[in-house]
């Protein structure tokens, strides 16, 4: 308790976060019935600073121009600022910008693993370890590789509180050519020991293919050290637009790999029949690129980096330890919460159900008052029901959310149960 | 939305009607909603045609199951042919209140799945025809 | 001349032409030598009017959301406009929105056809028909496409003003199971008989795969009534942002085809061990899509049907007429004009060469006067191979360019001839 | 970017030094500008590692012609481990005067060929170094 009371000294009036909030368009708005919006599904998408925003409008009202090619004026602005943009993104994860493929979304830089390096390295009878948390996005690609190269999957097992379990972890890794798994748990929360499995993995002769699309937005990151071979993550879910995001991979991994998209800016010479390809990362980048929302991408790791990711995650940690707190009083009426319970185990995601109300039934109510939140399976089918659960609720924090909005969340509740009281 | 889940709705949540599953059935069909994962499987017993008994199954918020157990009251007594026919407004009068867009999927799970069986293949969404 | 001079009077004072300026932002803006801007590449990417750029700012300040699974207000209206965006495109090339698969531009859409359909049709010893006048971007992928396959590539000939050859063509589509062809060259605007082709590539039991990158912008579209199999066309090429695009698909086609992408969105159920999918378009659209970009990809096609499209084609058609005579001046002076020289066989695209000025030196001339044209082999290496161009300079023409854009051009021609006499 | 087409550029480009082959080189390396597919092949003839002659062909604009025109002066009687070590400068020095970044690669390409040519594998991009 008083933890968390010297939390709530220390932001309610923290200015910092009043100036993060005031940057954020979207929250300043009410919703149709007039409340606050309450925005708890930044898991699901983020909001957007008004820099972003401001980016874009930039971006098209004085130097649109595709890139690379273009001798002129703005043509040269462009290029220019994307190429920045890809060093602004490399360095908010540690990589260098060669390492840096620019992609739509998590899920497009999976399945280019999956096409490229899987194509050639995956044969029948070879091992891929998951984990039982996986995203779809981390799972279906790797289901479809299994069936194109006769390859198998394996998964790492959870416990009941969606932890790994890592007591046979040599045992799984045994003939293992690739482990994917999440860094942290869209559906729980749960970070993954990547500091443990990495290292084994190499050991085992196995790479390692991160889905980052929880992990970038959230926790300070540094591939190298790390020693990710691959780290997959999408602008949107970390204050970017939508349809940007980065495939980071070890650069003898990229230059070794075919390419998977083709078609122009990716060549050196085409003839009618064949082709000579470019060096990483272009040879993974065909066609016009995202240039407007890479550019503001860039301008979104570069708000984060200035609020420091270090502040980010202690802001979250504090935001989660307050929410299990307030939540921990629901438990009496019927609330289970899922997931670790320790704040220092997860990141800004917690998953609940309430009493006999569904998951869908308690949005829906919820969103009355102004509180977004996302009810279902979070893309998590199997994990869903290896647990049991049809669907449940997920609250997620970010920058801008407060220890008030968590209060509106508990009022929510109070709400939900009183109409299902009738 | 908040007045959507009127008592007689939560009762039907709650309280299911010919909710179970029959040994045979003449005609069935399940789906999924694919938004939420909510499931409703429908069965129905025939007599020349015209539905004798129905049982569903599933599981889900209180919208999908309200309304598929509701619907499983229309429909009993009703030719099959007028089962494949029934349009997304059988389920409208049956909740009895307007269901927000995001939740128009839930409340026409059921019925999917009745006309599914009724027609013998996955029908169209009652609210996309 | 005289059919010119009507132009120029109707188009000097054509209200409807300065209102179209005004739209858009760019255009009021001086160049840093503060020359008028004089935007001569649109074939590479269009500008932007101020209604496309307010759609993306509307979206992230008032309703920036994830969809489809989301119950809450916010993202309800955020699915609602992402697919109302789904129809309008539709409509506007004549499709239902089933048929439209959101993808980032072009290239994508047409190695979407070639990883799933090909991989699913192409069999070692089947042919593949392109034309000569490929981008690289219809071609490169079925070069791969070929080499995974068995399958060989055949080109349908151009003769030396790039006019598609058609005396073998029953002869070239013996055997063939795919004939792929752009609707537009984008380097020399020549505009495919595809009225002739599509019915004789049935015939021989060949479907189409149409480039559409220059085409949808530029010319009225029904892909119904064409009968076109697969039809691809990029946003940001038709005053659309960057990172976003569409396939048309015939539904039957789009039915039968397997999953490309996959992840999150794109799945009925999910287990550990495999996975039933989405029917199309969702099929093929895994991950979060590019929700912003499409949404002011659905305004950008409304403002284009606004104008009315058979407006556009006319408007480029004279454009290009008066640029072919204006340029055609310059021919005893050393200037070669490539490509048909007839404006209804053309679609608001003109390469040219200019003395012994190699094309990026013309191009770096005209920009310090405010002009905007690209040089180079314009992504079709193997057609500059083929026609012995090193390089050429390329203007191309939309709806918001003046006859008094040409006029600027013609005057930096001179310009670059007294650099290049000294 | 006018005021780069000089007159000593301009008879570089239309008049280029040290072009075309020898039967026989020493070392040689080729490549071209991916952004616009000027082309240029550089072949030295060396004494005791020191560059006796030099020879270059290729097409394209009159940057990149020149530059490497250009540099066939300047590497002449260098000793190739120096000549592996040219910088970006050494082009711009040759050139004189500001070159516009869009440009940049086309100034730079005889000088990737040529420390290609020194270190007998593809060098990188000096502007990129
Ligand atoms: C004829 C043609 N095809 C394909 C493309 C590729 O379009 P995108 O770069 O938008 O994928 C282009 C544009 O550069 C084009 O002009
Ligand atoms: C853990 C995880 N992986 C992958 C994804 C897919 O991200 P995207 O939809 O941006 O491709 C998500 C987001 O939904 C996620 O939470």
């Amino acid at each position: 308790m008083i933890r968390t009371g010297t939390l709530l000294e220390r932001d309610r009036d923290n200015e910092k976060l009043q100036r993060i909030i005031a940057d954020f368009p979207i929250l300043a708005r009410p919703t149709s019935r007039g409340k606050r919006l309450v925005y708890l599904d930044s898991a699901a998408t983020s909001q957007k600073p008004r820099c972003v925003i401001d980016a874009l409008v930039q971006y098209y009202e004085q130097y649109n121009a595709n890139i690379h090619r273009g001798v002129y004026e703005i043509a040269a602005r462009a290029t220019d600022e994307y190429e920045r943009a890809r060093v602004k993104v490399a360095r908010f994860v540690g990589a260098s910008p060669s390492e840096i493929v620019w992609v739509r979304n998590t899920t497009e830089a999976i399945n280019l693993i999956a096409y490229s390096w899987g194509a050639q390295h995956l044969r029948r009878g070879d091992a891929i370890l998951l984990t039982e948390l996986e995203h779809h996005s981390d799972l279906v690609p790797w289901q479809l590789l299994a069936e194109r190269s006769g390859a198998h999957l394996r998964f790492l097992p959870v416990d009941e509180r969606g932890v790994h379990v890592l007591d046979d972890l040599d045992g799984l890794l045994d003939g293992c050519k690739l482990v994917a798994l999440g860094h942290v748990s869209n559906t729980l929360g749960t970070v993954a020991p990547l500091e443990t499995i990495i290292p084994r993995a190499h050991a085992a002769g196995a790479i390692v293919a991160v889905d980052g699309a929880q992990g970038a937005p959230h926790l300070s990151l540094d591939v190298h050290a790390l020693d990710a071979d691959f780290y997959a993550f999408s602008g949107h879910k970390m204050l970017g637009p939508t349809g940007i995001g980065a495939l980071y991979g070890k650069k003898a991994l990229l230059d070794a790999m075919p390419p998977f998209f083709s078609g122009g800016d990716m060549i050196r010479r085409v003839r009618y029949e064949n082709t000579i390809f470019s060096d990483p990362p272009r040879r993974f980048e065909a066609g016009t690129g995202n240039i407007a929302d890479a550019i503001a991408f860039g301008v979104a790791v570069e708000y984060l980096q200035n609020l420091g990711m270090s502040w980010v995650r202690e802001h979250e940690r504090a935001l989660t330890a307050y929410a299990l707190e307030r939540l921990a009083a629901f438990e009496p009426r019927g609330l289970a919460i899922y997931g670790p319970r320790d704040p220092d185990r997860i990141s800004g995601v917690i998953s609940f159900n309430f009493a006999d109300i569904h998951a869908h039934d308690l949005a829906s109510i919820l969103d009355t008052e102004g509180i977004c939140v996302r009810a279902g399976h979070h893309c998590t089918m199997p994990l869903m029901a290896k647990m049991g659960w049809s669907a449940t609720a997920r609250a997620s924090f970010y920058v801008y959310n407060t220890p008030e909005d968590i209060d509106v969340l508990c009022a929510g509740l109070e709400k939900a149960a009183t109409v299902f009281a009738r | 939305m908040d007045d959507f889940y009127r008592d007689y709705i939560l009762d039907h949540y709650r309280n299911p009607r010919n909710f179970g599953t029959f040994e045979r059935a003449d005609v069935e069909a399940e789906d999924l909603n694919p938004l939420c994962g909510d499931e409703i499987h429908m069965q129905l017993q025939l007599d020349d045609g015209v539905v004798r008994d129905v049982r569903f199954s599933g599981k889900g918020c209180a919208i999908s199951q309200a309304s598929a157990s509701m619907l499983t009251e229309t429909v009993k007594g009703m030719k099959l042919s007028d089962v494949a026919q029934l349009s997304k407004q059988a389920v409208l009068d049956n909740v009895g209140i307007g269901i927000s867009p995001t939740r128009m999927k839930c409340a026409m799970l059921g019925l999917r799945v009745l006309k599914s069986a009724a027609i013998g293949r996955l029908a169209a969404w009652p609210d996309e025809e």
